[in-house]
């Protein structure tokens, strides 16, 4: 090791040296505190967002690294929030990468006491079937007074309030071809 | 060298050291606009990857946190005081029919609106004073000041932050801070605190509290304009009559030589948990290495008497 | 004067945190290192004077004081696998530094001294490096109450004046005791007179201490800290009082050096333990910075006459806690 | 509001710091009272007696905005002369059919208007009574229950013509003396009888708001949705309407109603619905009773005067963008295809389907019923009585998970082996996880990218919807049944992307903009037409994609642009910001102030000119008449600001669409611990009721249930607290659920700060801490106090930190026009946790045979006074 580099790393001889005497600022100040940088700054990319709680729609900025979210703050540009973020907004990161988050599909069989794993495309493809068999089996040409009615009562849906406009769209038309009226949301609640 | 330990100090960077610094940084918290929503608790844990704190219903008003920790970094207080007693005159059972207690003799008059930044509420009026504390980022920190190993610093914008990388988790940092600030993760050894996001600050970015804050409650900038801004806010709140306003930390001339993050509260400081006088331990190092010398002499002293007159 | 306790708080709760140092770790340690410092001291008064054993004895009390007191410290680090970031910086405004840089020499000085006095070996630097342990021995035995009064805790920080007197007096008493009980009688007067006249240092600072700080006293007098503190106070008397009378029996001997030794122990954690009870009150914080604010705006309305008096009289300090005198 | 959403909060500290007062209306003192400058505490559900006595304040005193008034609104309309209101009839207007418990609205009309239409109107349930089409007098009931009133989220309903006026509010049958006549008893004395408001507070506001409106200033009233969870919520939110339109407080900057709604898109899925009474765009589902072909279902609409007058190119539009091709002039469109509804089929009314074994599949996307949802016991039976449930969300929800931890499983009343409900948990993509636009609040649509894949199994609803279509499709492609016609007929085709294959969403956010003949994205819905030429997926969406731009995603930065920040993101309809704004300016045209400037005519560019799109004819000017007998935009006159309403005015009277009256009245929720101190007749009276055992109501002025307990959020949590009480950070600052009750309740219970508790209704108890604070207020009615108990109802038995669901205390009793529950109940409060097990139901049927409620006529313990 060098003197130089001795000096460098012993910040004793640094407040000996330098301005700081006492020790309390530059001479102790350590190579990690020299090279820190925000997470952000290190981002693959930034994606602009829209948080996902209540209905003020503030402006979010979601940071991405290594395919992952590593931060969501505020987004500043937003003339509904001006990157301002409520508790639950600022916790953002959180609810995206939470490790209590289920990733995978879990099944209870009737009469059954535990999760059991699935399949997602089985899965898939037994609701698919399920909904066939439901929908045939209350299927309703006419009520009882004989008015035409061409629907199903078998099959019900609550939700959309927390989903996306595009979403709601496809659920009601998909729904709506299955007939399938009984269709709400938070909105009723 | 004296006065770099207490009293007023304008350019703490340079004095810590740093030639060319930018101006120092802090926060200005006005408790008068906070609305309790602990965005700034939250922010401030995403940013800095804080761990939770405990799930403890506390009862004390909706403060779950309870206190700034190794863990909890930005604390919002809640404080109900009823500016009107309601509580002996609403008719409780047993005083005769309902709603006939001493209430009969008038309701109190609620106190005017906005006058002492009380609201007036049915019968009475009421206070719930909401303040996010955070670290004060001191002129003269104790808590700088007593680290051993230099892990707590001064850095160029003029705050006070712990180097993980060199925190040996001694301790001494957490009796020593004034306003109880400071403290060791158990699970972890070393002591946490506040860093004003000092990784943000090196690129221009606001610290995540001040960013998430839907009121600006919470303020960040160059502490002289904050200084100012604080004045003119307090200004303002004098004119419109609540006197109740104060400044907290402000005053470079204080114990601890003004704090980065300053307040304007609107009761005494113990009643949000902060000293109403908070000064810095070592603006007494001098005193107290005067005594420890005079008690070493002394401690000399006895052992030349120990062996009087027995000189080989 | 004992004011009165009407202040308003956060839900009771605290405003300076309790010092997360353990127990039994750091009061040990101040105990320890109080002993080994001044046992030093004793060990080059005995070189000096010829006193083999007692040098002999005090030299190995002093280099293990000081090795166990380290071996304290180190346990009550978070990350004990960094205590040598201790020595990375020099702070006088941090006594933990200082006194790191006066263990460290000390206790290397301390046990080259008493490895040199057990193997016979190097006589000369042995000797030379007993020396440099007295010299840092006392110094070692008193910053330890810097250590404690450069804190926010109000009854450690209030007692900055007097605690290095305790703490000096009670050093020697251990130093004192601990070859009182090591040595026979005749061996040993220098550690029994030392072992008297901490206790009067100790006792008559430990008077004015809580004479001074009225209530900030109150953790020194009440409750476990302040049984601790009685207990101490009262077992160091006597063993002053028989120590002095009894100086030719080696049971007696003994027996007052054991009890010096546990008075000097207690006095540690009484001390200890009364800076964690002001600190979790936040009646003791709050109160006297009250009454100090209360005193400063009388002050600024009466004039300049008081402070000035003030600054003559604590020289260092120059704004004075009158609230507290 | 600043509980509920700080962030929005912000712009009201900052109108306070330029002076502005804020007046806080809540029974327990919030974050937002905290902050304001006179928090009034009322009692839950009494609203409207406060809002009327703030109507009565200002018409008998003259007080009105009279120059907006006159020309803006309906105040010089004439009624006709059949009309009796409440006044009258003691607590009923005229038309009520006491039978079937609902209003026929004929009586209710401007005068000399025909009567209602005969059928097909988009507002089949208000104006056909039984001199309707209907073959007989049960179609009405079925049409009144199917929440028609909802389909005016986009403007009023269809009235004929316009109505003889009074210019000079003189005309005893005139809107504006009915309004009076209607509040004259809502005086301050009555307020403090009802809300327990003091006279002297209720002037406070009463001043505060007045002094504050005009040509110089505006008012705004914000409020969160807790406002609709009434039996009466709609007409609370009328009569906030009603005192901002005499004040001249609507269409103006700083002025209006803001509705602070809970969840992301929640506008959205209103818009472009998930609803059963509703297709997109507000457009009605069909009534078996009234819509079996095209014609029929707009020609209530057809030829109407305003915007609606247009409905025939935005159904056509619609089905062709469902059905593509295959929807052609020639079979109507494919309208044959849409299902039909014959009552109630709402969300309260499914469940006891389901407990009924008439519902037997159900998907849960996004949604907790299990706790969000008021009785929860009956929505847990409901689901154990399923074939198969499929819940939707990022977490392990107590709607997933019932058959194993549901309190009915504790009480034995449900036993796991015995569910046969087959359950598929499948876990949803996050809002960063999927590309996608939210409406806000504010009716803004705003884009979202997409940041990362989401994990694992994890999809987006788009895809999953996308894919089971797909695969029930493929599955039907051979069949030849009539019935999936539908399904195989969809135009069900999206571009993909991405390793996940997932639908594009910007392919689907531009059918939801429509496209014209030559299959370029529409700018506009006056480019829809009724020939099939477009297509449109939500016609008040059109111009979401114009110039084949998503222009919800647009981010030019606010300090880029002025306030308006018209650049941001889009606001249907066509990047309106403030609604109605032709208000915002005089009737000639200039603004009402300087200092109010918004919107004005431009004589010279001879357009209306502002930072605004103009919420009007862009080119008709303030003086235009419109030719007799003009229908559509056409009949639209240049002072006729409302131009979704047929007569282009604001409605301070409703002829039509509200189903429980043409003025707000108050009456007491379905469980008070009063008498309606104004009327006889104690709730509403075309109320909706759900008659199950599980639902059993507790008797008003009951000593058994002596208090009031309303149910709210806190900040730090969100809804049914599957996206908050699920993390640390959020659950750490609320940890527990608790209740809030006034040292005057305390005492008198003998509970203690921090203490458990047990609160009762006839549902059941559960329990939790208790928080003894002065923010609940004791109100003083009259001679009596009033406590609340009060109740954050984040919690259930999943996530970081679990505890009893409050909602399984709240009753279902739904407003009559859009089947909302009224969330205000009575209890009992009682120190100690609750009894476990089947002692639990054994409690609380004590408390029921005390209080004199019986299960198995749920009816019989409810008064009607």
């Amino acid at each position: 090791m060098g003197a130089k580099a001795f000096i460098e790393l012993w910040p004793v001889l640094r407040q000996l040296r330098g301005a700081d005497k006492l020790g309390r600022g530059s001479a102790v100040m350590s190579s990690r505190s020299e090279h820190l940088r925000p997470r952000t700054t290190t981002a693959d990319r930034v994606v602009d967002s829209v948080c996902p709680f209540c209905a003020v729609g503030c402006g979010q900025k979601v940071f991405v690294k290594d395919e992952k979210v590593t931060q969501i703050e505020g987004n500043p540009a937003s003339p509904i929030s001006r990157g301002r973020l409520c508790p639950k907004g600022s916790a953002s990161t959180q609810l995206v990468t939470s490790p209590t988050r289920e990733t995978k599909v879990r099944y209870r069989r009737p009469h059954g006491t535990e999760w059991e794993d699935l399949d997602l495309d089985t899965a898939m493809d037994m609701i698919a079937d399920r909904v066939i068999k439901t929908r045939r089996e209350f299927w309703e040409w006419e009520d009882d007074e004989g008015r035409r009615t061409r629907r199903t009562l078998g099959i019900a849906s609550l939700g959309g309030a927390t989903l996306d406009n595009e979403e709601n769209y496809l659920m009601k038309k998909l729904y709506t071809a299955m007939g399938a009226i009984q269709i709400e949301n938070q909105a009723r609640i | 060298m004296t006065h770099s330990l207490h009293g007023r100090l304008d350019d703490v960077t340079g004095d810590a050291g740093y030639a060319d610094h930018p101006k120092r940084k802090g926060f200005f918290t006005d408790t008068s606009v906070c609305i309790g929503c602990k965005a700034c608790e939250v922010a401030c844990k995403e940013w800095n990857q804080v761990p939770d704190d405990g799930f403890e219903l506390t009862g004390m008003s909706y403060d779950n946190t309870q206190a700034l920790g190794a863990s909890t970094w930005r604390h919002v207080a809640f404080v109900e005081k009823p500016v009107h007693p309601t509580t002996a005159d609403l008719g409780l059972p047993g005083m005769g029919p309902p709603g006939f207690g001493t209430h009969e003799s008038g309701l109190p008059q609620a106190a005017p609106a906005g006058e002492d930044q009380a609201t007036a509420s049915g019968d009475g009026a009421l206070r719930w004073l909401m303040s996010s504390d955070v670290c004060k980022h001191c002129t003269h920190a104790a808590c700088l000041d007593v680290c051993p190993t230099g892990s707590l610093f001064r850095t160029e914008f003029g705050t006070v932050v712990v180097q993980p990388d060199i925190c040996n988790g001694c301790g001494y940092c957490v009796p020593a801070c004034p306003y109880g600030v400071i403290d060791l993760r158990k699970e972890d050894g070393r002591a946490f605190k506040c860093t004003l996001c000092y990784d943000r600050l090196k690129e221009g970015q606001t610290p995540a509290c001040a960013q998430a804050c839907p009121t600006e409650s919470i303020q960040f900038g160059d502490v002289d304009e904050l200084r100012q801004r604080a004045d003119a806010r307090l200004a303002e709140l004098h004119d419109r009559g609540v006197d109740v306003a104060r400044l907290y930390g402000r005053d470079p001339e204080d114990g601890v030589g003004g704090d980065g993050a300053f307040f304007l509260l609107l009761d005494e400081p113990e009643v949000y948990g902060l000293p109403p006088d908070p000064v810095v331990t070592t603006r007494d190092i001098g005193s107290i290495w005067k005594h420890v010398g005079a008690a070493a002499a002394t401690l000399v002293g006895i052992g030349v008497v120990s062996f009087a007159g027995r000189r080989r | 004067m004992v004011p009165q306790a009407d202040f308003e708080s956060y839900y009771g709760q605290q405003i300076i945190k309790t010092p997360t140092w353990k127990t039994p770790d750091v009061p040990l340690y101040l105990f320890l290192g109080g002993m080994a410092g001044a046992s030093a001291v004793l060990a080059e008064g005995a070189a000096l004077t010829g006193n083999r054993t007692l040098e002999r004895t005090t030299r190995l009390v002093a280099a293990s004081g000081a090795g166990l007191g380290t071996v304290f410290l180190v346990h009550d680090l978070g990350r004990p696998m960094r205590f040598l970031n201790m020595l990375r910086v020099f702070k006088v405004t941090s006594p933990l530094s200082v006194g790191s840089f006066i263990l460290a020499p000390f206790a290397s000085l301390a046990s080259a001294a008493a490895a040199s006095q057990v193997t016979g070996r190097l006589p000369r630097l042995g000797r030379l490096a007993g020396v440099g342990a007295a010299v840092f021995g006392p110094p070692l035995v008193t910053y330890t109450a810097a250590l404690l009064g450069n804190t926010a805790v109000p009854a450690w920080h209030e007692a900055h004046r007097e605690l290095p007197f305790v703490f000096a007096g009670s050093g020697a008493c251990a130093a004192g005791g601990m070859a009182m009980l090591l040595i026979p009688a005749a061996g040993n007067p220098p550690a029994r007179q030392m072992a008297i006249a901490g206790a009067g240092v100790e006792l008559v600072a430990t008077e004015l201490l809580k004479r001074r700080l009225g209530m900030l006293a109150e953790p020194y007098e009440q409750g476990r800290s302040g049984r601790l503190m009685k207990t101490a106070t009262r077992i160091t008397a006597t063993a002053a009082v028989i120590s002095t009378i009894g100086r030719r029996s080696r049971a007696v001997s003994a027996g007052c050096g054991a009890a010096y030794l546990v008075a000097s122990a207690m006095t540690r954690f009484g001390v200890f333990e009364a800076g964690l009870a002001s600190a979790r009150d936040p009646k003791y914080t709050v109160v006297p910075q009250r009454e100090r604010l209360a005193a400063r705006r009388a002050g600024t309305a009466a004039g300049e006459a008081h402070d000035h008096a003030s600054h003559e009289q604590t020289g260092l300090d120059q704004v004075t806690e009158t609230a507290a005198t | 509001m600043a509980e509920a959403h700080p962030v929005g909060f912000q712009w009201v500290m900052e109108a306070k710091r330029r002076g502005a007062t804020i007046i806080h209306v809540d029974p327990r003192f919030t974050r937002t009272s905290a902050v304001a400058d006179l928090h009034v505490p009322i009692r839950a559900g009494s609203d409207i007696a406060f809002l009327g006595g703030l109507v009565n304040h200002v018409l008998s005193n003259d007080l009105d905005f009279r120059e907006y008034v006159v020309p803006y609104t309906n105040a010089a309309a004439i009624i006709d002369e059949r009309f009796l209101d409440t006044e009258d009839l003691d607590g009923f207007f005229s038309g009520f059919d006491t039978e079937r418990g609902h209003y026929d609205p004929e009586s209710w009309q401007y005068d000399g208007t025909e009567a209602a239409p005969a059928a097909g109107q988009r507002d089949p349930a208000q104006d056909t009574g039984p001199h309707g089409s209907s073959p007989d007098g049960g179609d009405s009931k079925d049409l009144h229950e199917s929440a028609a009133s909802e389909s005016h989220g986009s403007g009023g309903p269809p009235v004929e013509g316009k109505p003889p006026r009074d210019e000079t509010l003189q005309h005893p049958r005139c809107v504006y003396q009915i309004l009076k006549r209607h509040f004259a008893r809502y005086t301050p004395e009555m307020v403090q009888e009802v809300c327990g408001i003091a006279p002297e507070q209720f002037r406070q506001v009463a001043d505060a708001l007045t002094h504050n409106s005009g040509r110089e200033r505006t008012t705004a009233f914000c409020y969160a949705v807790g406002w609709t969870h009434h039996s009466v919520g709609s007409q609370m939110i009328r009569t906030a309407s009603i005192l901002q339109t005499l004040l001249g407080n609507i269409g103006r900057p700083g002025g209006g109603i803001m509705a602070l709604r809970g969840h992301a898109s929640i506008q959205g899925s209103t818009d472009i619905p998930t609803l059963f009474n509703i297709l997109p765009g507000y457009l009605p589902m069909p009534h078996a009773a009234q819509h079996q072909d095209l014609d029929s279902y707009v020609e209530g609409d057809a030829g109407k005067t305003g915007f609606w007058g247009n409905m025939r190119a935005y159904a056509v539009s619609l089905l062709k963008s469902y059905w593509g091709d295959a929807a052609t002039a020639g079979n109507d469109f494919c309208f044959d295809y849409l299902p039909r509804l014959t009552g109630d089929h709402s969300t309260y009314n499914t469940v006891k389907g389901q407990i009924e074994g008439r519902s037997k599949g159900y998907f849960l996307v996004g949604e907790n019923p299990a706790v969000g949802s008021a009785n929860g016991k009956m929505q847990r039976l409901g689901m154990a009585n399923l074939d198969w449930l499929v819940v939707r969300d990022l977490q392990m929800i107590e709607s997933a998970t019932f058959w194993k931890d549901g309190p009915e499983i504790a009480t034995g009343e449900l036993v796991t082996e015995e569910i046969g409900t087959e359950v598929f948990f499948m876990p949803a993509a996050s809002h960063v996880e999927k590309a996608g636009s939210f409406t806000q609040t504010q009716r803004m649509l705003q884009w979202r990218d997409k940041a990362v894949e989401p994990p694992g199994d994890a999809r987006s609803e788009l895809q999953f919807y996308y894919e089971l279509g797909q695969r029930i499709r493929e599955k039907l492609k051979d069949s030849t049944d009539e019935m999936d016609r539908p399904l195989l007929d969809l135009t069900w085709d999206y571009p993909t992307e991405g390793p996940l294959h997932e639908p594009d969403g910007h392919a689907v956010l531009r059918e939801i903009n429509g496209t014209g003949p030559d299959g370029r994205a529409l700018s506009a819905y006056t480019q829809l037409e009724d020939d099939g030429s477009t297509s449109c997926g939500c016609w008040i969406y059109c111009g979401v994609y114009a110039d084949e731009v998503n222009q919800a995603r647009r981010r030019k930065p606010h300090w880029e642009q002025d306030y308006v920040a018209s650049e941001w993101g889009w606001v249907w309809p066509a990047n309106r910001r403030i609604l109605y704004n032709r208000a915002s300016a005089a009737p000639d045209g200039t603004p009402w102030s300087e200092r109010k400037r918004y919107m004005w005519w431009d004589a010279e560019q001879h357009t209306w000119a502002g930072s605004d799109v103009v919420d009007f004819i862009a080119d008709r000017p303030p003086d235009h008449v419109p030719d007799e007998g003009a229908t559509g935009p056409d009949a639209i006159g240049g002072q006729d600001p409302f131009i979704m309403q047929t007569d282009g005015k604001a409605w301070l009277y409703a002829p039509l669409g509200v189903a429980d009256g043409p003025l707000p009245t108050h009456y007491e929720p379905p469980e008070s611990p009063i008498h309606n101190p104004l009327y006889r007749q104690q709730n509403n009276p075309s109320r909706r009721k759900l008659d199950h055992p599980a639902n059993p109501i507790n008797p008003s002025y009951s000593e058994v249930f002596p208090y009031v307990f309303t149910t709210y959020r806190l900040t730090e949590h969100h809804t049914a607290g599957a996206m908050s009480r699920t993390l640390p950070y959020l659950t750490e600052l609320q940890p527990e659920p608790f209740c809030e009750v006034s040292r005057r309740l305390a005492e008198e219970r003998g509970l203690t700060h921090g203490d458990w508790v047990t609160i009762v209704t006839a549902r059941t108890a559960i329990e939790a801490r208790v928080l003894v604070t002065d923010r609940m207020r004791s109100l003083r009615l009259g001679d009596r106090f009033v406590e609340h108990v009060g109740l954050p109802y984040h919690w259930g038995p999943n996530g970081l930190t679990t505890g009893d669901s409050p909602n399984d205390l709240v009753n279902v009793t739904m407003d009559p026009n859009v089947y909302i529950q009224d969330k205000v109940g009575t209890c009992d409060i009682r120190p100690g946790r609750r009894p476990r097990g089947p002692a639990l139901t054994s409690y609380v049927e004590d408390y029921r045979r005390r209080a004199g409620v019986d299960t198995a006529d749920p009816t019989n313990g409810r008064t009607e006074g």
